[in-house]
């Protein structure tokens, strides 16, 4: 038992610092990426990536407890809800008229993004 | 060592208060406030358990849903500028 | 010194938040953002109080048969109060503005101000 | 430096720089979703704080009700916010300068209660009663007044059930008001058809006038 116990001690000191780091990446991500959906992917690394294994590592912490079924409901609902959000965002930036940058900077072509200008507010 | 999981949630609230402040479009800015509340349910579990006691969950359980009633509600407003319309021309918006 | 800012940093943020929602509701023309001020204003209140409550060690006053210390519960009573006739008076404010807007067509201070003199 | 003490002193800070945020911003709708950040952060500290209670409180009311009725507003109402007149912001900062100059200054009195401090008046006053009503003190065999676990609705339900109460009628009045004022706008939409709800100046002053 005492091994179970280092390893799982291990195994959920590692999912969290894995956790913190991916939220990190993402949030550097949606501070750097061009556009809305570049940013877009850099959210769903946090809301999959980082949430996942940050909760998964507090479920190893907190054993066979209550916590660790609210961990399990949380984790549930953040896994049906961020998809939906996820899908609901970018249908409505679609339908807005925004539309991907489908090119590579070298193209140096930058009308990808602020081509309705109705839409774009101060900063 | 729940530090280094809060460290990173903190670093990145920060980051995404970053972006929803410089925007520049109403959809990024909607982006971050949904990051920043995932990020938000994550830091309310991890706190609990920094503090020493875990059974507040609950509040983290009511973030999370209310996240994601908030943003459906933001979006719903600016596709229509309603709150309860039906969705029948949605499929031609595609086109 | 470094106590002395640690002591204090919670005021601190307190007077800037104060300032800041004061700032919106004087200088700000526009009745939704002049609401939001208030709101900023009000949660200032809201973080004094609850930081007046705060006890070194202690944790929240929700018992669980242990001994431990327990922060002070009467400022979380009168916040909870608070926020909830809070969330009243800004859906009372901002029904006023809905109101305001049809009746002037605008939400701005000083084009309402303009047509009563006008009238 | 405790764990909880750093916590707050950067969320206090994000707290800070959000409200800067909403200040400076003319889009309306940009606030409206910083002011959601806002509440969410806030809810945060009352965490760290240890007001449990307040933290869901402002979670539902904050980050939910208040989002949404911000957008209905937008939505009967303009999205984009002036600036004010120079001189009206300069005198702004003067006043606003001046004031938190003086509370700045009031803070660094050495009577100052400070952050967490267990000795201060509100600590030893009235709240260790309170405590004591509800939990058993030590090996004390004597019997607790109130027998739920959380104090914060011992206090609220039991001892200051009048101030709830009050709080109740509050909100209805509040609710019958906006009832009432809206429900006006409505019953004048259906005298005069086709007019449009958000439309022009004059129809509406028009309308205003027949009242």
């Amino acid at each position: 038992m005492e091994i179970v116990n280092h390893i799982l001690f291990y195994a959920s000191w590692a999912l969290l610092a894995a956790g913190g780091l991916l939220c990190v990446i993402g949030a550097f991500g949606l501070v750097r990426f061009p556009e809305t959906y570049t940013r877009m992917h850099a959210a769903g690394v946090i809301d999959t990536g980082g949430a996942l294994l940050i909760l998964a590592g507090l479920m190893l912490q907190s054993g066979l407890t209550l916590e660790t079924v609210k961990l399990a409901l949380i984790m549930f609902f953040l896994l049906f809800t961020s998809p939906t959000a996820g899908y609901a965002l970018a249908r409505g930036t679609w339908s807005a008229g925004h539309r991907p940058i489908t090119h590579t900077r070298s193209d140096a072509r930058t009308d990808g993004h602020s081509d309705s200008a109705g839409m774009t507010d101060d900063g | 060592m729940f530090w280094a999981a809060m460290i990173g949630i903190l670093v990145a609230l920060a980051l995404a208060l970053v972006r929803a402040i410089a925007g520049p479009t109403v959809y990024d800015r909607i982006l971050a406030v949904n990051s920043f509340g995932t990020l938000t349910v994550l830091a309310l579990s991890v706190i609990g358990f920094l503090m020493g006691r875990p059974d507040f969950l609950d509040i983290a359980l009511v973030y999370a849903l209310i996240n994601f009633i908030g943003t459906i509600a933001v979006l719903k407003f600016l596709r229509y500028g309603d709150f309860a319309r039906a969705t029948q021309a949605d499929d031609n918006d595609l086109v | 010194m470094v106590d002395l800012i640690l002591g204090l940093y919670n005021y601190w943020i307190v007077i800037a938040l104060m300032m800041a929602g004061l700032y919106i509701v004087i200088s700000r023309q526009n009745l939704i953002k002049k609401l939001i001020g208030l709101n900023i204003f009000q949660t200032s209140v809201f973080v004094l109080y609850i930081s007046i409550g705060k006890v070194f060690g202690g944790t929240a006053p929700i018992l669980d048969g242990t001994d431990r210390i327990y922060s002070n519960p009467l400022p979380h009573v009168l916040i909870l109060t608070a926020i909830v006739v809070g969330v009243a008076t800004a859906a009372l404010g901002l029904a006023l503005v809905v109101r305001i807007k049809e009746e002037y067509g605008t939400i701005e201070e000083d084009d309402i101000n303009q047509m009563d003199d006008e009238s | 430096m405790t764990v909880e003490e750093i916590i707050n002193i950067v969320l206090l800070t994000m707290l800070a720089l959000t409200a800067v945020g909403i200040a400076r911003l003319r889009n309306l709708f940009a606030v409206t979703m910083l002011s959601g950040i806002y509440s969410l952060l806030s809810a945060s500290i009352f965490v760290v704080l240890d007001a449990v209670d307040v933290a869901f409180t402002e979670a539902a009311v904050g980050a939910g009700i208040t989002t949404v009725l911000l957008l209905g507003t937008l939505m009967l109402t303009d999205r984009e916010a002036r600036d004010g007149s120079r001189a009206n912001r300069a005198g702004a900062m003067i006043v606003v300068v001046a004031l938190g100059g003086a509370l700045f200054y009031a803070t660094l009195d050495p009577m100052m209660p400070r952050f967490g401090d267990p000795r201060t008046p509100a600590q030893t006053h009235v709240a260790p009663q309170y405590l004591k009503d509800t939990v058993p003190q030590g090996s004390s065999k004597e019997p607790v007044k109130v027998g739920i676990p959380n104090v914060v609705t011992t206090v609220l339900a039991s001892y200051r059930g009048y101030d709830t109460l009050g709080e109740t009628v509050v909100i209805f009045t509040a609710g019958i008001a906006v009832l009432l004022l809206l429900g006006q706008r409505r019953r004048r939409r259906r005298d005069t058809p086709g007019q449009n709800p958000s439309g022009n100046k004059d129809a509406d002053r028009a309308a205003g006038a027949e009242d």
